[in-house]
């Protein structure tokens, strides 16, 4: 989380937890990095443009993997449409284009992924809900380009802004993306790269345990306690050795940035309110 | 060249029960909706749907009992939430879903199109999708590198996409916009092409601008002329997605009583594509949805 | 060759190998059809054209595999230059579009080749001549898109401005582009449908036997004696029951139509002026 | 975003000796041919040549030695026949030829640029260009179709191509026109990328016709703007081939003297690009080849 604390700017006084998650993601983004986004992925397009207009210039943003460095205006209600890439550079061809660059292991190295469920070993879930794929209890969307980045040697970075003991489960129902697997070094030995690197809620932030690759709790929120987070949590994270850390609060800069320039509308805020 | 220029019930009865139907569909983007009304009215049954992300156009199948099987990435309205008639279907057991990665799905129409028995990716290894997909399987590779997926090829029976213009040959352009794969890979897979377009051209307006035809004619079986074929889906340069209509197609989805309304009132009801318009909230409602006013 | 004779229009009086090479290959088109061309294939650029002023007003044509039903001017200096596609209907891009569309199978289901080297069960070799791979006696130019177009199902038409025993031989060196192979079913057996369909030489028209697919005399152009077609070839074609029939002559309309319409700068004859 | 703007001079210093130099080039059409004169006059040695079909490009680095290998579907010049200097070697062995289809090409680089360890076609089966190549190998299809040729990744070092307009931090423009799979693929698939350009413009300028981007700057390592930069080869639609120099180049190829003497006058005597242009005729050759004069 250091990298924003080069920003010349206190403390915000007034900060909301969707623009705190903001900031952390933004943290995650540097220059020589490339970034996109796909749907309803407000939280990282906002930590995107908040990290180019911050500690990160050269950030490269391919708008919902389409739009090459457009001028964004206000985020618009979705993630996945032309107002997103207004005044793009180029348009990537997602066949040609796109998924060629996303495999190439060079580029696009750092992925933003929203899971309906996440285990503990950083197993993602879009697919269902239940034990049965063909009756499940619920079927969720897909996993779409989820399951490929999971597996093509992506870091990825987690968002939920509603962590909760379902959505933050022991054990998948269905791993529709690849984490660290039975954790350990499963994932090496299959010869795959990357991997979850952390998991952004509106709770705390989490990573992950070098060797066992078990979830680890890795700062709680400014007023968050960390037993509100086992608790919200349907297993036992990972505790560091000591006190744990709080998440630094968002600057005043950032969280002006962000009501100001990025989202004036707030669709941040839809993310929370779905739930 | 052959002339294609057909009817929306001549194109639509190209489509037969039971055919496997790509369909070109983002979300809330660029579905060929007026073929899907049509295709409702004419009560086909039994179809399997492929798309990359199937929104109110598999909905709306689904909730007309004309699908039973779904091959593709995802089912989702986006901002609109999720499928809630295809979710209860496939809950239920009367819609399968083959559940794709992009690049699976991407591999295998590709080598539908090229003729190939299947197209390698690296995506969903260590995930569940591969053993549960008989038409998913690891490889080695014979050079001594990493195994990799092999994706059975995928032979659609008819595509169905929407475009800017054509002419009545057939051949299809697209404006310089966002240009999802289903548009160039759907039809070199599938067996018969269905295009709808916004308008109808001369050759000679190809020809202005040969970069942008994205589909030549000989491969295209009817082609026919639809304005704001693509509502309530989204048609970018052209014209927004219709936010409001799909709310009301959310509310009225949550029960059956509502979600017959619904389909009475905007797809059996309209006797044909300028009564559906005018249902839609007319001229006036594609011209906000032209300033991209979506709300 | 009979889909010409309905054309309402007498022999020429006055006709040039050329161009009764340039009717043969026309005859082979016929509406249905999509036709491409690659490098300096004047001859078959000429026959497409004549086939859609004559019998075949609705044949398609690639023209260098790029452009879509141009607006052909004269025939220009290079068969794969922008000249060529003038006013196209559409830029097939070669990856994505071009060899997607030649690949399938329902399209571009004939292809017409130039052959250095050709022999008596239609194999063909433009890599190189000699008996060593890498120490060559000649490098040939390479075979391209040939050694894909001789497997994946297509028709082939071979056409040959130059008979003489060292272009049809028995045996080709190196087998860059497959025929029959060995003959008989050999192709099939490897699961290859298509093939060899005929040869269009200077001299004569050659197909192919049936049964044992070795490559047998269907006509020789009028003026050209069976002696002169065995001599100049390289091995024994097989001969039709009887009289060998004669090449039906090129009509008055069609050498109009090259000499006038399609290739009033007579690129045509520099297949044959470069031997 | 990071500027990549070079010269001539430290573009060609990003390829080292023995390198896989992906060209891009189409017989008579396309070259970078500024970076291949820069190469020359550096010296490089033992280059692998990666093209679709090389022309005037690979004769020229044939007759300087600076390449022993070439990896591709054909070396020829169409019109002007076959690359003489670049056939000789290979007859007396210097250069070693990988000769593939063109799907083979298309696949080894697919592979490369995908991080794939290799794609299959169903071209070459039955001839005799899959035994003599390691690369290439029969594999059976997984799922019981028939077997396909394996084609293994291909990962250049480098890939060189010219292009219409580009901005100073490496995104690239493409006029419409035929575009050839080695300005898509070859960049994507090689370890690093330097484009040569008509004209270096405003990023402003490129956003006004994104769909005309065909390479994003972020995979690009050096852009470097040289007008008239693929003379003597064609780039439409800006200027066609130089017949009459590649008439001369043809003409002394006959000979070692002649030829040396050809590379004196156009590729070693000239100190920059400006001294080069005025060489082959300067500004009214230049201007006659805009006219698609190229006799």
């Amino acid at each position: 989380m250091d990298s924003v604390a080069h920003l010349d700017s206190p403390p915000a006084e007034d900060w909301t937890v969707d623009e705190l998650m903001i900031a952390v993601l933004a943290s995650c983004f540097t220059d020589g990095d490339q970034a996109c986004n796909g749907m309803a992925s407000f939280l990282p397009v906002a930590a995107f443009q908040l990290a180019k207009l911050t500690h990160a210039p050269d950030l490269i943003w391919l708008a919902g993997a389409v739009g090459l460095e457009p001028r964004p205006g206000p985020i618009p209600a979705s993630t996945l449409e032309a107002p997103l890439w207004r005044d793009a550079l180029m348009y990537t061809e997602q066949y040609g284009d796109f998924w060629t660059l996303a495999l190439n292991g060079r580029w696009l190295k750092k992925f933003c992924v929203g899971a309906a469920q996440l285990d503990r070993f950083g197993n993602a879930n879009n697919s269902f809900i239940g034990d049965d794929f063909h009756a499940p209890k619920v079927r969720l969307p897909g996993t779409a380009g989820l399951a490929d980045m999971g597996s093509v040697g992506k870091a990825l970075y987690y968002w939920n802004p509603n962590h909760n003991p379902r959505s933050l489960v022991a054990e998948v129902d269905f791993i529709s993306c690849a984490g660290y697997l039975g954790g350990g070094d499963e994932r090496e030995r299959l010869g795959l790269s990357g991997g979850p690197e952390l998991v952004v809620t509106n709770l705390c932030v989490l990573d992950f345990e070098p060797e066992t690759k078990h979830m680890r709790l890795r700062s709680v929120h400014p007023g968050v306690t960390v037993e509100q987070v086992l608790e919200a949590t349907g297993f036992e994270p990972v505790l560091p050795p000591g006190d744990v850390p709080t998440t630094a609060e968002p600057t005043a800069e950032q969280v002006r940035l962000i009501r100001e320039v990025i989202d004036p509308h707030g669709m941040r805020r839809r993310e929370f309110r779905r739930r | 060249m052959q002339v294609k220029q057909a009817t929306l019930a001549e194109a639509a009865s190209l489509v037969s029960d039971g055919d496997v139907v790509a369909l070109q569909n983002m979300a809330t983007q660029a579905a060929p909706m007026a073929l899907v009304r049509e295709l409702i009215r004419q009560e086909r049954k039994n179809l399997a749907l492929v798309c990359l992300v199937g929104g109110i156009a598999v909905d709306w199948l689904a909730a007309a009992g004309c699908m039973d099987r779904f091959i593709g990435n995802a089912v989702s309205m986006e901002q609109f939430g999720l499928a809630q008639r295809y979710r209860r279907a496939v809950e239920s057991g009367r819609i399968r879903m083959e559940e794709l990665s992009e690049t699976a799905l991407l591999a295998r129409l590709g080598a539908g199109a090229r003729n190939l028995p299947f197209l390698p990716t690296r995506g969903m290894i260590g995930t569940d999708l591969i053993d549960i997909n008989e038409n998913l399987t690891m490889v080695e590779d014979p050079f001594g590198g990493p195994p990799v997926v092999a994706c059975r090829a995928l032979v659609p029976d008819v595509a169905l996409v929407h475009s800017h213009r054509a002419d009545r040959y057939g051949n299809v352009q697209y404006e310089p916009t966002a240009r999802w794969p289903d548009i160039g890979i759907m039809p070199m897979a599938a067996r018969r092409v269905i295009v709808t377009t916004e308008q109808i051209v001369d050759s000679d307006v190809l020809r202005a601008n040969p970069d942008r035809t994205v589909l030549p004619g000989f491969i295209v079986d009817a082609v026919v002329e639809v304005p704001w074929g693509a509502h309530p889906t989204s048609f970018n340069p052209l014209y927004g997605y219709d936010a409001a209509f799909h709310l009301a197609w959310v509310a009225a989805a949550r029960s059956d009583e509502a979600t017959g309304e619904f389909l009475d009132t905007y797809v059996y009801g309209p006797a044909d594509h300028e009564e559906y318009l005018d249902a839609a909230g007319g001229a006036d409602r594609m011209a906000q949805l032209a300033r991209w006013e979506t709300g």
